[in-house]
């Protein structure tokens, strides 16, 4: 592998100092129930509009821990052409996690975690948006991750859906994300970084896995979907209505908040 | 027709401006943007902070990782920061490797912290020879409206300012290294640089802390950086046109003064940061 | 006045019995839904029934359509076509470059084979042109100046002034007096926002 | 649901009944052999001289007229001639022509004026017309066309120019080789069983259901968006089904071939014909037929 | 994905084709084209197999390597996959094409077997948290003709069957150096147990309805698919939405619920398609032996 020389280079080899912590402390607690919240709670969201001045629209999320910032740019000329953007735009997603966004320090290349995120993103805005609009355009949704505390995927989808809002892109609907951990018996809605991971260390029983479900909330189709693990068929289905219906609380944040970057930006019209 | 003349003949509308001794956004040419900090919002971070100068946004996490000490110099630490400019701040970046901008971001910041010695390299060695601290202090703009070198240095230093990193020792016995992160300390910071940009409009107009569109229109860009014994840490200037001695001291006297500023500002936030704990 | 309706994308906003759909909606299932956050707006136009539209701050998502007049500086000319930056459409401007290209037959709509690019535009000039076709895979947008209304309305001379029309072929430069050839544009003040 | 799952069989070479139509057998070559070493034959496609031997430079059947000896390859890329008729897809709207997927070496070519444009055959082409090229043919169209001239490298110009070639509308197109394509008079047919047959010397084939009488002059043409009939597709698929059965048997392809094939197949599901066993017992039982038509 | 391109009228068709549970090969919705599987066919490999489905073609090879456990389960072993899309499949994956959707095939089999029941992974190790057998799946795409995942995951199930990892004996040396051996007997060998090993069903939808087993023709028709794995027992191991399009999510419930009603389900129906495969490559490994 050639050298990188485009970035200031540390050391070879560096560890993460968590894995130097002294026998005793390395063994997982057992957890506690989420504290707090009941298992069918979303974490309390907060969402911006407009706070990238660069961008056409842009839009910052968090909920619990995790932070997401999304900007949007186009529709502008593409770089790429081909025969399918003569008739509709395309839509470019890139999901990104900032280095630091993690108890691990992430690499600076895009590893393939984020490209099949980028991917799951793509897939879940593109029905949303009205891309015959933009013919032989391209329209670009950058997400930054820049703290992960679980759920990345579902909040990304709703900051990004939030931004294409803001950026005035033409949609069927607003997207929203929702994601939950199914282990055993327990349903948590919107887990945290602790909870997605819970599982693999917890042995060996059925019936534990994860969701992720996309929302179109006004024409009730669903844009996303993502389950690993292993459920059930009826488990799954439960897992798809509740993240449904968690899906539903969201809508009036992310309303208020697109609203009020509207009325921020121009004052009502004259009839 | 304000508008039209903006964008089909952006130089003279700028011309316009500072012939009436001000600029489009209102500012009087020595006046920098309101300046923000938020130090500490990002929990996985070792320390991180976040500086808004007008709308220019850049967030810096500091991750501290283990490692051997150089072989050329074994009882330091290493130092590794990295500027990014994704495509995220502005449409002027491309996704992929980083740009020349980055790149020379990144060498800039990397002089300045061996130049100014804001951390002493020997403060990061465990044991010699076998043991060290890997700061690795990633720098992401977030918002790209001009003068990004200022935003990295403060948010590089204020993250400084918050990183903790926890008691190391190596067990006698295993000759493995031991991590208590329960006792955490401060890292210890040595000197406080601070930067500020200028443009030169037409070969002789100076302004401060310019906007993306007055750096892609200036004939030349200075950045300047004192640390608080009013030395000269660094001077970059790449290029451009070429610039009478007497305004060059006019940019290092108004840095002193931007210092004092930019000084008072990081401590109130930690402060405050501190207080709401 | 009650303040105005807001919405965001996906709401409902009514029956297309009740109205006509405007822009920032789409039609499903006969109803008008938003397909744009912002304020919702009822106009009568003289249909029978009223227009409703979403709008927002600026049309700032508007792109160049077949039938528009855009605002472009040129930026390199052959002896085949000119090559422009599209900068307005209409009175908007756009915040991203998109190119376009005007070629020697769509300069003018008289003695077409006689044109030659080079008596037309010049680098750097503010040319007025109309969108004829979207272009295909490997082209720009195709743009016309054939009208009396579109060509060039700004150009500067080679001694740096800007020159003044005095015919519809011909510009002059105010400190020279030396005549240059261009596509003038006879400007027509609706036009003259730009 | 059905899964067909099985393990995979040695192909069984059908030896045929009797042996093959003309007595002394087909003369099958490879690259590099020799076909003969008499001087007197002329050099055709397929061939070149090597040490005065006349030599193969194709895999395929030697072919004799008079003088003239060529090789005709098994399996090859469509070598159109003037006033075959081609199924191709438009792969490309450009400035006054299209391009055409033909199944040949380079893509063919269809200008605009070799088309019939709405509003009269002897309408100027002009300005509006080229830029509404795509309101005719766009990306992935799919026409019938009859090669009006070719190329000095040997890529074809196409014209629609009669009523009976254009755009098609619904219908399924099956691929296979070129030279399993028997040449005929018409390529057009309405088979009797219900459905009708493009046979593109390019060895692109079109079955679509048989237009109504209003229409009959139109072949090719089923631009309605309206349903197919269920028992029209019944018949399509089943079409289809026995020309890739015929094909990955060899057997060349025309009105009869292909419908005694359907015949033989009618005792199958449409879906089981693809199955090796079957394919293998009605193709069978179509060669059977041909020869005794034959004989 | 290789693409074909499809013109408006051969959509129409299509569609109407499938509204009317008679596809355009013949099959109705729920039909798989006819399938072959062959095990043991590359012979440098641990185990490996090629299905093809229409003209869809997979193989797979799987080796065996010694390597270290991961720190987080140190007793257990691991499987890495990697997906090739070959040049020789369509010209679309000449570069960089092919590189991308290998990424998102490879990335797919992960979350498939992102679970504990797939694979027995105790099974693979040797020594905790020192050795561990490491499975590199390999899956070539030799031909593609639509239902790429469906296939492989046959495939993969196939040419697990058919792996076999020598026996390992570990000794301690004075030192308390641990030496391990691996057995010189060809046919003292390890397999793997493939029971609760997943088979990916992708449902396409095409109009209203949802098809199995699409071909490229009807890919282009659909704009939504729902992949699903799933094993013997009924259990999901992942479920992702392919595809620029949406689902209603009454489609979603019907194509993974399990309903009372006179018809057959599909998670019964995928079961089904799961007891067949497994068969199926029961039978061609033993149908292997007589070759040998």
């Amino acid at each position: 592998v050639p050298a990188d020389r485009k970035r200031v280079r540390g050391p070879e080899e560096s560890q993460c100092p968590l894995l130097f912590l002294p026998p005793a402390a390395q063994t997982a607690e057992p957890r506690e129930p989420r504290a707090g919240r009941g298992n069918g709670e979303v974490r309390p969201l907060f969402a911006r509009c407009g706070l990238v001045s660069q961008a056409k629209g842009s839009s910052y999320l968090e909920a619990g821990n995790t932070k997401i910032l999304c900007s949007v740019y186009g529709p502008r000329e593409p770089e790429r052409r081909d025969e399918a953007g003569v008739r509709s735009g395309r839509l470019l997603c890139d999901l990104r996690l900032a280095p630091f966004s993690c108890g691990k320090r992430g690499a600076w290349i895009q590893g393939s975690g984020e490209r099949d995120l980028s991917l799951a993103l793509s897939e879940s805005l593109h029905p949303a948006v009205c891309l015959h609009r933009y013919p032989r355009a391209q329209i670009e949704v950058n997400v930054m991750v820049l703290e992960n505390d679980g759920s990345v995927l579902a909040h990304a989808v709703t900051c990004a859906s939030m931004a294409l809002a803001d950026a005035g892109i033409e949609m069927y609907d607003v997207v929203l994300g929702s994601a939950l951990r199914q282990d055993g018996g327990a349903s948590l809605v919107d887990p945290d970084l602790a909870e997605e991971r819970g599982n693999w260390l917890a042995g060996y029983e059925e019936n534990r896995g994860g969701v992720t479900l996309s929302l179109l909330p006004n024409l009730n189709q669903v844009s996303g979907l993502h389950a690993d693990g292993e459920l059930r068929a009826d488990t799954l289905s439960a897992a798809v209505r509740t993240c449904m219906e968690s899906c539903h609380k969201l809508y009036p944040v992310v309303q208020q908040a697109i609203l009020r970057a509207v009325k921020r930006k121009a004052p009502p019209p004259e009839k | 027709m304000a508008a039209g003349f903006k964008t089909a003949e952006p130089l003279e509308y700028h011309r316009s401006f500072l012939k009436e001794n001000c600029r489009p956004d209102g500012r009087e040419l020595g006046e920098f943007r309101p300046t923000t900090l938020n130090i500490g919002s990002i929990g996985t971070a070792d320390g991180s902070a976040m500086v808004k100068i007008g709308n220019t946004t850049v967030i810096c996490g500091i991750k501290a990782e283990l490692s051997a000490p150089p072989s050329d110099a074994p009882d330091k630490g290493y130092i590794v920061p990295n500027v990014d400019l994704p495509p995220l701040c502005s449409s002027r970046f491309r996704p992929g490797p980083p740009g020349e901008q980055a790149q020379a971001a990144s060498q800039f910041i990397a002089d300045v912290i061996d130049g100014s010695k804001i951390i002493k390299k020997e403060d990061l060695c465990i044991e010699k020879s076998k043991l060290c601290w890997v700061l690795y202090c990633d720098i992401m703009c977030l918002d790209y409206d001009g003068n990004v070198l200022d935003a990295c240095i403060i948010t590089l230093l204020a993250a400084l300012k918050n990183t903790q990193i926890p008691k190391v020792t190596i067990n006698k016995e295993t000759d493995l290294a031991e991590v208590d992160i329960e006792h955490k300390r401060h890292l210890q910071i040595n000197k406080h640089p601070v930067s500020s940009s200028f443009a030169v409009f037409d070969d002789t107009v100076l302004i401060v802390d310019p906007t993306a569109e007055e750096e892609s229109l200036a004939t030349s860009v200075i950045t300047a950086v004192v640390d608080e014994d009013d030395q000269l840490c660094a001077f970059h200037k790449p290029g451009g046109s070429s610039l009478s001695a007497e305004k060059l001291q006019d940019c290092i006297t108004r840095s002193v003064t931007r210092h004092r500023e930019v000084g008072k500002l990081i401590d109130k936030v930690l402060e405050s940061t501190k207080a709401s704990k | 006045m009650s303040p105005m309706k807001l919405c965001v994308p996906g709401e409902r906003l009514c029956s297309t019995e009740d109205c006509i759909p405007g822009a920032g909606t789409y039609l499903r299932h006969g109803y008008i839904f938003a397909s744009l956050a912002g304020y919702v707006l009822r106009r009568n136009e003289g249909e029978e029934l009223p227009v409703i539209s979403v709008v927002r701050e600026t049309e700032a998502q508007l792109l160049p359509d077949v039938g528009a007049i855009v605002t472009c500086k040129v930026t390199s000319i052959n002896p085949r076509f000119a090559k422009v930056h599209i900068l307005y459409v209409g009175s908007t401007p756009l915040k991203d470059r998109f190119r376009g290209t005007i070629r020697k037959e769509d300069v003018r709509a008289t003695e077409k084979d006689k044109v030659e690019t080079y008596k037309s535009f010049r680098p750097g000039d503010i040319v007025l042109a109309k969108v004829i076709s979207l272009g295909d895979v490997q082209s720009n947008y195709l743009l016309t100046t054939a009208e009396n209304e579109l060509g060039v309305v700004v150009a500067h001379s080679e001694a740096g002034a800007q020159m003044v029309p005095i015919s519809w072929c011909e510009m002059q430069c105010p400190r020279t007096h030396n005549k240059e050839f261009r596509k003038v544009a006879r400007v027509q003040p609706e036009y003259l926002q730009a | 649901m059905a899964v067909d799952m099985r393990l995979p069989t040695a192909r069984k070479l059908i030896s045929l009944p009797g042996s093959l139509s003309n007595a002394e057998g087909k003369h099958l070559v490879v690259p590099g052999d020799v076909i003969t070493s008499d001087t007197g034959f002329m050099r055709g496609h397929g061939t070149y001289m090597d040490d005065e031997k006349l030599t193969a430079s194709v895999a395929g059947e030697v072919e004799r007229v008079n003088k003239l000896i060529c090789v005709k390859p098994l399996k090859t890329r469509f070598n159109g001639e003037v006033g075959d008729v081609v199924v191709g897809r438009i792969t490309e709207v450009q400035q006054k022509r299209w391009k055409v997927e033909t199944n040949s070496r380079l893509d063919s070519v269809l200008l605009l004026s070799s088309v019939n444009l709405p509003g009269g055959e002897l309408r100027r082409r002009s300005a509006e017309d080229e830029l509404s090229m795509r309101d005719y043919l766009q990306e992935g169209d799919l026409i019938s066309a009859e090669v009006q001239s070719v190329f000095s490298d040997g890529a074809l110009s196409l014209h629609t120019r009669s009523l009976k070639y254009g755009k098609l509308g619904q219908g399924v197109l099956v691929q296979v080789s070129p030279s399993l394509v028997k040449r005929q008079k018409t390529h057009f047919h309405n088979l009797p069983c219900g459905a009708s047959i493009i046979l593109g010397n390019n060895g692109f084939l079109w079955l679509y259901p048989t237009p109504g009488h209003q229409d009959e002059e139109a072949g090719g043409y089923y631009t309605s968006l309206e349903p197919v009939a269920l028992s029209d597709r019944e018949v399509i698929s089943r079409l289809r089904n026995c020309l890739l059965a015929l094909a990955a048997h060899k057997v060349l392809l025309y009105d009869t071939s292909v419908l005694y094939c359907y015949e033989s197949s009618l005792s199958h599901q449409i879906k089981d014909i693809l199955k090796p066993e079957t394919m293998d017992e009605i193709v069978m039982e179509t060669r059977q037929r041909l020869l005794d038509q034959e004989g | 994905m290789a693409t074909v391109q499809v013109s408006e009228a051969e959509k129409v068709y299509i569609m109407h084709g499938v509204r009317d549970d008679l596809r355009v090969d013949g099959r109705g919705c729920e039909d798989y084209r006819h399938m072959e599987v062959e095990t043991d066919v590359v012979s440098n490999t641990d185990g490996s197999a090629k299905v093809s489905l229409g003209h869809t073609d997979v193989l797979v090879g799987i080796k065996a390597e010694i390597g270290k456990p991961k720190p987080a389960v140190p007793n257990e072993g691991y499987v890495e996959f990697f997906v090739d899309c070959s040049a020789n499949a369509t010209p679309e994956f000449e570069g960089r094409g092919g590189e991308e959707l290998g990424v998102e095939l490879s990335n797919t089999l992960y979350k498939v077997f992102n679970n504990r029941h797939s694979l027995d992974l105790r099974s693979l190790c040797i020594c905790p948290g020192e050795h561990c057998w490491v499975l590199y799946i390999d899956v070539l795409l030799l031909q593609c003709d639509g239902n790429l995942f469906d296939a492989m995951s046959v495939a993969i199930k196939a040419a697990l069957f058919n792996t076999r990892i020598p026996k390992v004996q570990v000794s301690e040396d004075e030192e308390g150096g641990k030496e391990i051996e691996l057995s010189d007997d060809p046919y003292d060998c390890m397999r793997l147990d493939v029971t609760n090993v997943p088979c990916i069903v992708t449902l396409s939808k095409i109009g209203h309805r949802h098809v199995v087993d699409a071909t490229l023709q009807e890919k282009a028709c659909s704009v939504a698919s729902l992949l699903i794995s799933i094993t013997h027992k009924g259990l999901v191991t992942c479920v992702r939405k392919l595809g620029v399009g949406s689902l209603d999510p009454d489609s979603i419930f019907e194509m993974t619920e399990v309903r009372n009603t006179g018809t057959e389900h599909p998670v019964q129906t995928h079961t089904r398609t799961h007891t067949h495969t497994h068969t199926y490559i029961y039978i061609s490994e033993h149908y292997s032996y007589f070759f040998i």
